[in-house]
């Protein structure tokens, strides 16, 4: 499908890592801090762009799950750095019209007193547009 | 002026098919230089090369062209021929107007014109031949062997066997290597000491060899047959003449706490040390690191109480030279540091530990007399992981980019030999493939998954996460899908393995060329394995690549075949179509040196007198035939034309073209 | 020594005291900190997107500030350093990035990564040098317990921040024992606490804030020490262990005898 | 008027290892190409000097072509890396003074490839003869 | 810096330091500036010049002065230090046995882009400035001097000493240059074009070797155009193609070596274009394998003396559109 492929250049490009350099390891699964909470876990998303799969990863919530803590980026052997393709995917989701994940009007409800100005910022660069 | 004859040969109706052998002989008979032409069925026949060695006789021929099948078929048949009564065989040339000519024309005409160019093109290549002569280097009928591991053994046992001395040089105290501290071998489950340590005293006792221990090669000069070799003896403050091996002085030394290298630091061994029971040669060795009295003169301990009075605090490093024929590279391998790979916590627990470590725990003269134990609490492991891949396939700065080849094997043998030693011990090993390509091996790795129940999951270990008495490995399960945890007692490493340190630095003395992982690379990876590109210079073992013992062995046998093969000559025949420069054109510049694959142009200055009666000294190029194979490079690269090759010189090959475009 | 400074939005107002330690610190040790003029906020978080460049252009502007004074750029909050270092990383090797932003800024004197960013604590080290610090010492910790908590920006990627071994870190330790504490070494130091989840993926954040303050817990620690605003809001508020977590520059001021001074 | 088919002359250098080869396996599997090409024998494709190749132009050559091992094959493990780049760059030279670059060609012919070293050939012989005669390059007195 | 430089060689010379001095003296013509070897200081006074029109390049006098005994003093330019330092790459000159001094430059003038503008009969010359006066038998001219230099000066590759003992003037920096601009025109054209533009310009050559004779990389012990031996040799120009054959292969001979001097086309009398050859190779060398400068650095290995496994195929030319 032209669609998906030229999506898939697209999240292969934003993401400025190459998905063949995978030798399916799984060691970024493995070390996810966060994995066990993620219907994708990291190494699906790196085959599944490969693959030009990339609908079912736009529409799943594993694309807020990531913590960006970079362990993956950190320990991959190859090179891939697996959680560029979650930001790259989540960028793509949240560029399209009416996607925000995070919505200005959700805000006062989950705000305390202690929170930081941060968290809010990060909130908002990660989850909308 | 060359007088040359011209042998047409109908190769049957190979060539007179398409091919009017007698008009190319015929026109030959005009051609300059050409005193006698002729054809025949078949020149290859006895009868056929009693024409040509007549013609040579009676026409008293310089030089000849065959017109015939591919040089590469008969040159050799003819230059004998031609040699057998007198005529020097690169004399010959060979027009080749079979495979070239007309085998791939059908038409008789197209054929017959194109064998006359071709005839006419050899011939006029013979008129700038030169008889050439190999020279020939008597060949020192002597090997060493660097490295002293099972390859180094292996190939020394076979030079010696074969009736030529062979000296062996191990940087450490004792010969054995990296096989001296394995515990059993794969696939077939051997004692990996039964079957090394008679080899260690066949080394020793063979009179052909000669074992410098705590020793390393600190020069190398010379080339192919003539090496010259200065070899480091370093102190060990042990006269080994005297040293009977009692290894009273090692129960003695008041020095106890060193750190046991054999046994990977995990346990302790005095200042004088021998390394393991049945090191060759049993001789002590003084830690200069740690020996009281070397550091503050005050002890001596050892000294009082050797009988031999072999003890001797003031030895020197010794620099003895010795010249070689042939030198063997094996210089092994170490797995790599894991300081890169703390993620799997190696050097925050004492609970992780590498696959060397392992094979030292489970072997009877371990730290542990063989029994499985944790090094931090010396309690039986009851769920062992086993990582695999750290390190190797691993393309960033701090990992190996090649798999390491023998840690699939190792692995289910560790994971083998738990399950059947301590039923009551769960294992898990963490592939991302199994790679078992030899005899038996596959069947080795499933009898441990089938019959051992070892649990193989396909994924890798993340973290490691040291809590309390466990290891909680965080791992992946790629086939399920799913994140593990498991609580392990015992984590276990199978590290990269990467050649020795010692190999680049061997390899600059040796001018034998490397590939970036400082593998020493072969003369041709497929047809020549055993050999470095540097003549002279040969491979055994994990030097050229990992490698199990199997594997070690055959490649160290087939390095000693082709020593011997060397040794076994009395002079070595060089090519004789090698470079030659014309030092008066030659202005040593050095380009030609740098494109020589096999460092075989090297520089001299020389006085020569100029016109007006001054000497000057110049720097000229100087070609060693003995090294030298012949490809041109240098020819190409020389500015002045001074370097040329004989056999395909320049104007050889320009008259070849000449006649070509005639 | 002259540094320019970049402190980010949060230590202007939730994490004044990281701040303000830092300050007094800095100040008693003959470190003179200069805040940069007309700083923006960094963005937060860094976007591994390579095209995502408008929220990096901020990160750009206080780079070539410091790059204008010649001064290397000192950072506080372990969020700026990361997304700071980061940017400066790709201004050097991020082609497509580098024309964009010079397109963007239009600067006479374009910026290519010139200035360098370092870290509070590497200034510690590096400049003031752990020894040195250790004779400043006025109330010695006395031996206290500490667990230092790294999280995950200040140490990776370590391609990038370069600041320590990524997977056994010894910066914060190191600094501990330089004001008399009793450095606690636990699994979980580099572990993400969830920070980023935090507001609207509470549950998550409570399990892994809760992880990481157990096991410092379990290892004997009295209490922890972090350089992040986040991380410190995160633990404190979900992390179901009682253990005050507290800025490492609240306790280099108070060793430093500077505390009580504001 | 006179139909003359033009024959170009084409001299091909072939390493002894593996191209040289490559041509006699073409032979043996009797695989036809034209008999303008004659083969000239070097030991290594790093034997032939880009003089060699003006000569053959100069004496009157269509077309030159060198045939080497695939590099990494070369017998002398590094002969055709120099000869690639010495060829790519008198290559360059010649199309640089206006000489057509399509005379000059390098191709690596393993000694398995009979086949290729056939194709080769003839491909390169087909473009030569479209060309026609070489003059830029010929030295007229050359020929007689 | 005339002065400067004199007194350096002068006092060098007093102090037995150096045996001879290489610099330059006046000819014929004002213009006419030719190196020459100095042995004392009265030479020195009567003939030392250094101005702007000293551009020839003094390395490859080094070959055969660094021969004799005691050390020379030689003035290099920023782009005569190249040359050197590839001479010494190929051991050509003894580094012991020289002293190198660095003089800074600003660009040599070409004589002939002033004759272009007054003619013949050039009887003086003096530079002020960014003006050039000019005297002739006939008439007196102020030409810029900007519109005076000579191409390889206007096209500088580096202002900066890759190798000297002692420094006189400001050291400068290795320039952006626009050298290659002439040889991608050129490339541009259609193979036609190319072609009749190298007949017109390598038709006018005379055989006079000049080009060979001062070019630093043309060094040899013997010139295979002078071996018989060689199949090279000819000595006279018969016809185009030789001229052709000739500028190839020199061109082909230093390449890789040639650190882009540009004395061959100063020296030529008939004005051939000679270093726009050379450029090519280098140009090429750059593009196909990584920017390299001959002489930058003496211990590098050149580019027809090195590979890569991934150099591009020779199909990078023969097969372009």
């Amino acid at each position: 499908m032209s669609f998906s492929n030229n999506l898939k250049e697209n999240v292969i490009r934003s993401a400025g890592v190459d998905p063949k350099k995978c030798m399916k390891c799984g060691k970024c699964t493995a070390t996810c801090p966060n994995g066990n909470e993620m219907e994708y876990k990291p190494h699906q998303f790196v085959y599944m762009v490969e693959k030009g799969d990339i609908e079912p990863l736009m529409n799943t919530d594993s694309i807020y799950k990531c913590l960006s803590c970079f362990a993956c980026v950190e320990r991959c052997p190859r090179g891939v750095e697996p959680a560029k393709f979650i930001e790259a995917v989540r960028v793509a989701k949240i560029r399209k019209q009416g996607e925000n994940h995070l919505k200005a009007d959700m805000i006062p409800d989950l705000l305390d007193e202690d929170l930081p100005q941060q968290a809010i910022v990060t909130a908002f660069r990660k989850y909308s547009k | 002026m060359q007088r040359i004859g011209v042998f047409v040969c109908h190769c049957g109706t190979n060539i007179a098919g398409t091919v009017d052998v007698k008009a190319v002989a015929e026109a030959m008979k005009y051609e300059n230089g050409v005193v006698f032409s002729t054809d025949y069925q078949y020149m290859c026949s006895e009868a056929g090369q009693n024409i040509i060695k007549d013609a040579i006789k009676e026409h008293k021929l310089t030089g000849i062209v065959v017109c015939s099948c591919s040089p590469r078929m008969h040159e050799a048949t003819f230059r004998k021929a031609a040699q057998s009564v007198g005529l020097n065989p690169y004399m010959v040339e060979i027009a080749n107007i079979r495979e070239q000519c007309s085998w791939i024309h059908k038409d008789m005409a197209t054929g017959t014109e194109k064998a006359i160019i071709l005839a006419r093109t050899a011939v006029a290549k013979v008129h700038l031949n030169a008889p050439l002569t190999s020279g020939e280097t008597p060949v020192v009928k002597r090997a060493l062997v660097i490295g002293g591991g099972i390859a180094g053994i292996q190939t020394a046992l076979d030079i010696a066997d074969a009736g030529f001395p062979v000296d062996i040089v191990e940087k450490l105290p004792t010969i054995g290597g990296k096989m001296s501290q394995i515990d059993k071998t794969f696939p077939t489950l051997d004692c990996a000491a039964c079957i090394l340590t008679p080899k260690m005293v066949d080394a020793a006792q063979n009179e052909n060899i000669k074992i410098y221990s705590y020793s390393e090669v600190s020069g190398v000069k010379g080339f192919v047959g003539n090496f010259e070799v200065t070899i480091k003896r370093k102190a060990r403050f042990v006269d080994e003449t005297k040293c009977t091996g009692c290894g009273l002085c090692t129960e003695k030394c008041p020095q106890k706490r060193v750190p046991n290298e054999f046994n990977l630091g995990m346990d302790q061994r005095r200042a004088i040390y021998i390394p393991f029971a049945q090191a060759v040669p049993k001789i002590a060795t003084i830690d200069a690191d740690y020996c009281t009295m070397l550091k503050t003169g005050k002890c001596g301990v050892c000294s009082k109480v050797c009988t031999a009075g072999a003890i001797d605090y003031t030895q020197k490093d010794e620099f003895i030279t010795e010249k070689y024929g042939a030198i063997v590279v094996a210089t092994g391998f170490n797995p790599i540091k894991l300081d890169k790979y703390d993620e799997y916590a190696y050097s925050q627990s004492k609970d992780v530990i590498t696959s060397l470590e392992f094979e030292r725990l489970t072997n009877a003269a371990g730290p542990t007399a063989g029994k499985l134990l944790r090094p931090s609490d010396g309690k039986h492991p009851h769920k062992i992981v086993f990582v695999q891949c750290v390190g190797s396939r691993d393309t960033r700065e701090c990992g190996k980019s090649y798999c390491s080849k023998i840690c699939c094997m190792y692995t289910a043998k560790h994971a083998m030999l738990t399950r059947e030693k301590y039923p009551d011990t769960e294992v898990y090993v963490f592939y991302i493939d199994v790679r078992t390509p030899g005899k038996n091996f596959d069947e080795f790795y499933r009898r441990a998954v089938e019959e051992y129940g070892v649990h193989y999951i396909k994924g890798m270990v993340g973290k490691v996460i040291p809590e309390g008495d466990k290891l909680i490995v965080r791992a992946s399960d790629l086939i399920s899908n799913e994140q593990l945890t498991i609580d392990a007692d015992l984590v276990v490493l199978a590290a990269a393995i990467e050649p020795d340190k010692t190999a680049r630095p061997l390899a600059t003395m040796l001018t034998a060329s490397m590939d970036t992982n400082d593998f020493f690379t072969e003369a041709h990876p497929k047809l020549r394995p055993v050999e470095s590109p540097t003549a002279g210079i040969f491979l055994s073992g994990a030097c050229q690549g990992p490698k199990d013992i199997p594997e070690t062995v055959a490649q160290a046998s087939a390095a000693a075949a082709k020593v011997i093969g060397l040794l076994v000559k009395d002079k070595m025949k060089n090519n004789a179509c090698v470079a030659h420069s014309d030092e008066n054109m030659c202005n040593g510049c050095s380009n030609c040196a740098k494109v020589c694959a096999y460092n075989a142009i090297s520089y001299v200055d020389k006085e020569f007198r100029m016109p007006d009666r001054t000497t000057r000294v110049r720097r000229v190029a100087v070609v060693n035939d003995a090294v030298c194979q012949g490809c041109g490079a240098c020819t190409v690269t020389c500015p002045s034309g001074a370097m040329d090759l004989k056999g395909f010189s320049n104007k050889q090959i320009m008259a070849e073209v000449d006649a070509i475009c005639k | 020594m002259k540094f320019s400074y970049y402190p980010g939005c949060t230590l202007k107002t939730k994490a004044k005291e990281l701040d303000k330690y830092a300050r007094l610190s800095a100040e008693a040790l003959g470190i003179d900190l200069v805040e940069l003029e007309n700083w923006q906020c960094c963005g937060g978080a860094y976007s591994m997107a390579k095209d995502e460049i408008a929220s990096k252009l901020s990160s750009v502007r206080a780079l070539a500030a410091a790059k204008e004074k010649g001064q290397d750029l000192v950072t506080l909050c372990s969020a700026c350093h990361n997304v700071l270092k980061q940017v400066n990383n790709d201004m050097t090797t991020n082609e497509d990035m580098i024309n964009r932003v010079h397109n963007y800024m239009k600067d006479e004197e374009p910026y290519n990564g010139e200035t360098k960013v370092i870290h509070f604590l590497e200034l510690l080290r590096d400049v003031v040098g752990f020894d040195k610090l250790k004779e400043k010492v006025v109330n010695p910790l006395g031996g206290k317990k500490v667990a230092a908590y790294y999280g995950c920006l200040l140490l990776r990627p370590s391609k990038i921040m370069a600041m320590d071994n990524p997977e056994n870190p010894t910066i914060i330790e190191d600094f501990i024992r330089a004001i008399g504490g009793e450095p606690v070494v636990y699994p979980y130091r580099n572990e993400c606490c969830g920070g980023y989840i935090a507001l609207e993926d509470k549950n998550n954040a409570i399990k892994k804030s809760t992880l990481v303050m157990e096991s410092a817990e379990k290892n004997g620690a009295e209490e922890i020490i972090t350089a992040c605003p986040l991380c410190l809001y995160n633990l404190n508020k979900n992390g179901a262990v009682e253990l005050p977590v507290k800025y490492f520059t609240e306790l280099l001021a108070e060793a430093l005898g500077v505390k009580g001074e504001n | 008027m006179q139909v003359n088919e033009f024959k170009p002359k084409i001299v091909a250098f072939c390493c002894n290892w593996c191209s040289y080869a490559g041509a006699d396996l073409a032979g043996t599997n009797r695989l036809n190409y034209p008999a303008d090409v004659k083969i000239i024998r070097v030991p290594c494709s790093c034997r032939v000097n880009p003089l060699f190749v003006l000569r053959a132009f100069q004496r009157g050559a269509d077309g030159v072509i060198i045939c080497g091992c695939h590099p990494g094959d070369c017998h002398y493990t590094t002969g055709n890396y120099y000869a690639r780049r010495r060829m790519t760059l008198l290559f360059s030279m010649l199309d640089y003074l206006g000489i057509e670059k399509e005379r000059t060609r390098v191709e690596w012919v393993s000694a398995a490839e009979g086949a290729k070293f056939a194709a080769t050939m003839n491909d390169f012989v087909a473009t030569v003869t479209k060309l026609g005669e070489n003059k830029r390059l010929e030295d007229l007195r050359c020929k007689k | 810096m005339q002065e400067v430089m004199k007194n350096k060689a002068k006092e060098l010379l007093a102090s037995g330091e150096v045996r001879a001095v290489i610099g330059w003296k006046k000819g014929e013509f004002c213009y006419d500036i030719t190196p020459a070897v100095f042995t004392n200081a009265e030479e020195i006074d009567n003939g030392f010049i250094y101005d702007d029109f000293c551009g020839a390049n003094l390395s490859k006098y080094l070959i055969k002065e660094a021969h004799k005994d005691g050390k020379v003093l030689v003035f290099l330019k920023p782009c005569d230090t190249y040359s050197f330092n590839q001479l010494l790459s190929e051991h050509r000159i003894n580094r012991e046995k020289v002293y190198v001094v660095g003089v800074s430059c600003d660009g040599k003038v070409d004589i002939e882009k002033i004759k272009r503008t007054v003619g013949d009969g050039i009887i003086a010359l003096s530079s002020d400035g960014d003006k050039i006066s000019v005297e002739t038998l006939y008439d007196k001219y102020e030409i810029n001097r900007a519109d005076a230099l000579a191409e390889r000066c206007v096209n500088c590759k580096s202002k900066k000493h890759v190798a000297y003992d002692e420094l006189l003037g400001d050291e400068g920096e290795v320039l952006d240059s626009k050298r290659f601009d002439e040889v991608e025109m050129i490339e541009n054209m259609t193979a036609d074009e190319r072609f009749e533009f190298w007949r017109n310009e390598l038709s006018r050559c005379i055989r006079c070797n000049a080009c060979r004779n001062v070019c630093p990389a043309c060094s040899c012990e013997k010139c295979i155009f002078d071996n018989d031996n060689s199949g090279y040799v000819n000595k006279a120009p018969v016809t185009s193609f030789e001229e052709n054959m000739f500028h190839i292969i020199r061109a082909f001979h230093v390449a890789g070596r040639c650190t882009d001097c540009g004395e061959c086309s100063r020296v030529c009398p008939q004005g051939i274009p000679l270093h726009l050859l050379n450029r090519k190779f280098i140009k090429d060398i750059n593009t196909l394998y990584g920017d390299y400068q001959a002489g930058e650095d003496p211990e590098a290995r050149g580019p027809l003396t090195s590979y890569t496994e991934k150099d591009p195929e020779p199909s990078v030319v023969t097969d372009k559109e």
